[in-house]
């Protein structure tokens, strides 16, 4: 394990918007983004014109736009969560297979998703609590997470109870296997994979305290 | 054949008990409300529905749940805030539920339309959606066999149909239509207008007439502002 | 086996023209129809307006219209067979995938197609002669012939050597295997499928002295 | 990342030998001729080359095959009345043949861009086009299994491109364009107009830019008549 100091970025740990301010800084110019539903929506609030990103919904649209107000609501115009949006200059409707099929078929550069829990591995679980008698609803969560190039996942690093949401394997019902690439927390980023995971930056604590809350063995990132 | 009928009583009149219907519709857009009404009145129960959803609050798909008339719902995301009807007859163990991740319930229904057999996908390799189902690694990716899903009938909302049953939808509201209509023996259509036929750009025609049987006017049923 | 003079319904064989003729008064109206390259194209030429006949073409389109003649020619606007042709009003295009999935999900009422041999239980080929040597090319004729609900086979029933095209079990490569379920010969139109052979009418010939030239035994139809 | 470019030699520039690439177009419709002939001239060999035809007169794809470019031809229809420097390499043994239905070599395009694994289709069952592949029986039809057809690059043409990549076609030019786009790793288009990003109705684009690497103008290369 490398000294910890060197990727720690911030003194304190990011809220959801400085969160959403460093994913939106990270994705590259002219990509290709699904925004999940909840905490990933905020993402959209810092990408820039300059970098030219286009927004998919899977309920058939590419180059969406912010979320419609007053008069600009329109029932016929609305995103995965069902909430009123905008059309952008560029955009594009399809229907539904369409729509899946750019998300299967590998084609959206990312997708922003949050997360029960990652595995080491990036097994992703993000859908199902599995509790008895829970109704299970999946909708186009298990397409995302098997299909987007890059799968970054949007999370607080511990439950209400202090337990690490990424864990060795995931109790939760896995959404996908092995699909996750990075994980934002309000602690540190993380990049999983078949090598396991390893520490890009840390928030307001030390790659050695991090190593305290975090059940499975962290590396830090090399300085590139 | 295609028929024009003047009423949406009329269009549904020929939906039998134990079909298997198709919904169109992503939350309210491009839900046929008024078809969906109809089959309502019309009596016919012991349906299979697919639809994404599995209605919601006191209306169109979840009233029909709430009525008995639904045994089994094929869709992706049952569970909604205002779900009760669904909700209820899920937990008293008075309806099938089959989930099926959104992506594949798309492809199946286009795979009916389109003849395929069956078809693998990764979506859903290793989850509890792939249980029982047969499984093989392709190109290195563990992938899922899944099935073409066929239905009776297929109500569906679009904006404009011209003479010869072609359609066009309108934004978001698009979703499901296209593909219902082709996966259905028997599509029901209802629309915001009726153009003559020639009226509508062949190069825009998203759903050719083919796939359409029933075309009902329902004046002001889609969320079209006035310009 | 039933006389047959309560079948023939002509004093002589029929011609390409007089059988493109009958083919197309036994569409239905209203119907979806793709016809072949060769001489299921002369069916066209029959379709009366009243029928509201609507033609597919594979290669893009349904509403097809009548070949292009002089100014109405566009490179852009062909058929299968790689004519200029025209398009009528209520027509639609739609890309290759999209067309073919009309054909193979069943929503084609009827195709016509040329044959080399039709079984006795309606197999086809149609599409190569399997000489030593011989290229083979295949286009959309095993599509054509899975797919639609009817296929119509337009031949003469002889080859020029004087053998039956109709088969006990065919000696070309198959195209579809108990796809056919007519066929359209100068002298004679038969119905084919699993049970065998019905001969509905001929042409020139009693339903004896057709049998005397088809070596598959031939039934005659009742009438309805 | 999409790219216009200003001729056609820097739209294929990075085509390596060994690609698999495919080529739009039926017939004349649709072809991409001047790509390709780009295509020749910037030497790229050992191809495979999926295209409906296998070429035709003394132009374009026949010629790549003339000249000893292409491996492997991927095709449904390449003998024709005037396939000869096919027919000849085909003879001589010196291009090797992967005869598709028409089809299922849509499909096989199709399921490539959706990233489907692989389907059952009843197309060629039975027929000496599906020796040694797995075959089922669905529902009661025999059914062979098929697998997608991916590529390097795709080669197409279209008659208008914004300033996303999104493109609409013309008439029956349309055909494999949209599907070849989504299954290619790099899709590089010809285009008769580039228009400002908006001029392109939303409900009307036939590939999303999502589709889109190159884009370069080649003026009249529509077969389009002057209005």
């Amino acid at each position: 394990m490398s000294t910890a100091t060197s990727i720690q970025t911030s003194a304190t740990p990011l809220g959801r918007d400085d969160l959403a301010r460093l994913v939106a800084r990270d994705i590259a110019p002219g990509s290709f983004v699904n925004l999940g539903i909840g905490q990933p929506t905020l993402v959209s609030n810092y990408l820039t014109e300059e970098q030219n990103i286009t927004l998919h919904t899977e309920n058939g649209m590419l180059g969406m736009g912010p979320e419609a107000k007053g008069d600009e609501i329109d029932g016929d115009l609305i995103n995965a969560g069902k909430i009123p949006v905008t059309e952008l200059p560029g955009a594009a409707y399809f229907h539904h297979a369409d729509s899946f099929a750019i998300m299967r078929g590998g084609h959206l550069d990312i997708c922003v998703l949050g997360a029960f829990q990652v595995s080491a591995t990036g097994d992703l679980a993000n859908w199902h609590t599995g509790a008895p008698g829970a109704i299970p609803a999946v909708g186009g969560a298990m397409d995302l997470a098997t299909g987007a190039k890059d799968v970054f996942v949007m999370m607080t690093l511990l439950t209400r109870e202090g337990a690490s949401k990424i864990v060795e394997a995931c109790t939760y019902p896995l959404t996908g296997v092995g699909c996750v690439t990075r994980v934002y927390t309000d602690k540190a980023v993380f990049l999983t994979g078949p090598d396991g995971v390893t520490v890009r930056e840390t928030f307001g604590c030390t790659l050695e305290e991090l190593q305290e809350l975090v059940p499975v063995p962290l590396k830090a990132a090399t300085a590139s | 054949m295609l028929n024009f009928v003047d009423s949406v009583q009329e269009a549904v009149a020929r939906i039998k008990d134990g079909s298997t219907v198709m919904i169109g519709g992503f939350g309210n857009a491009g839900q046929p409300f008024e078809l969906i009404d109809a089959l309502m009145d019309c009596g016919a129960t012991d349906l299979t529905v697919v639809n994404n959803n599995a209605g919601q609050g006191d209306q169109g798909l979840a009233l029909l749940i709430k009525e008995g008339r639904v045994r089994k719902m094929i869709c992706s995301f049952p569970r909604q805030s205002d779900s009760w009807h669904f909700d209820a007859k899920y937990k008293a163990g008075e309806i099938e539920l089959e989930l099926v991740p959104q992506g594949n319930l798309a492809e199946r229904i286009r795979a009916a339309g389109a003849g395929i057999g069956g078809f693998f996908t990764p979506t859903g390799y290793g989850t509890m959606l792939a249980e029982g189902k047969e499984t093989r690694i392709i190109d290195g990716r563990g992938q899922v066999f899944e099935t073409p899903i066929h239905a009776d009938v297929a109500l569906i909302k679009a904006l404009k149909a011209d003479g010869k049953g072609n359609l066009v939808y309108r934004k978001t509201a698009r979703n499901f239509g296209p593909i219902m209509a082709a996966a259905a023996k028997h599509t029901i259509v209802q629309v915001s207008e009726v153009v003559p036929t020639g009226a509508l750009d062949p190069e825009n025609i998203v759903t050719p007439g083919i796939y359409v049987n029933t075309i009902v006017r329902v004046a002001g049923s889609t969320a079209e502002k006035v310009a």
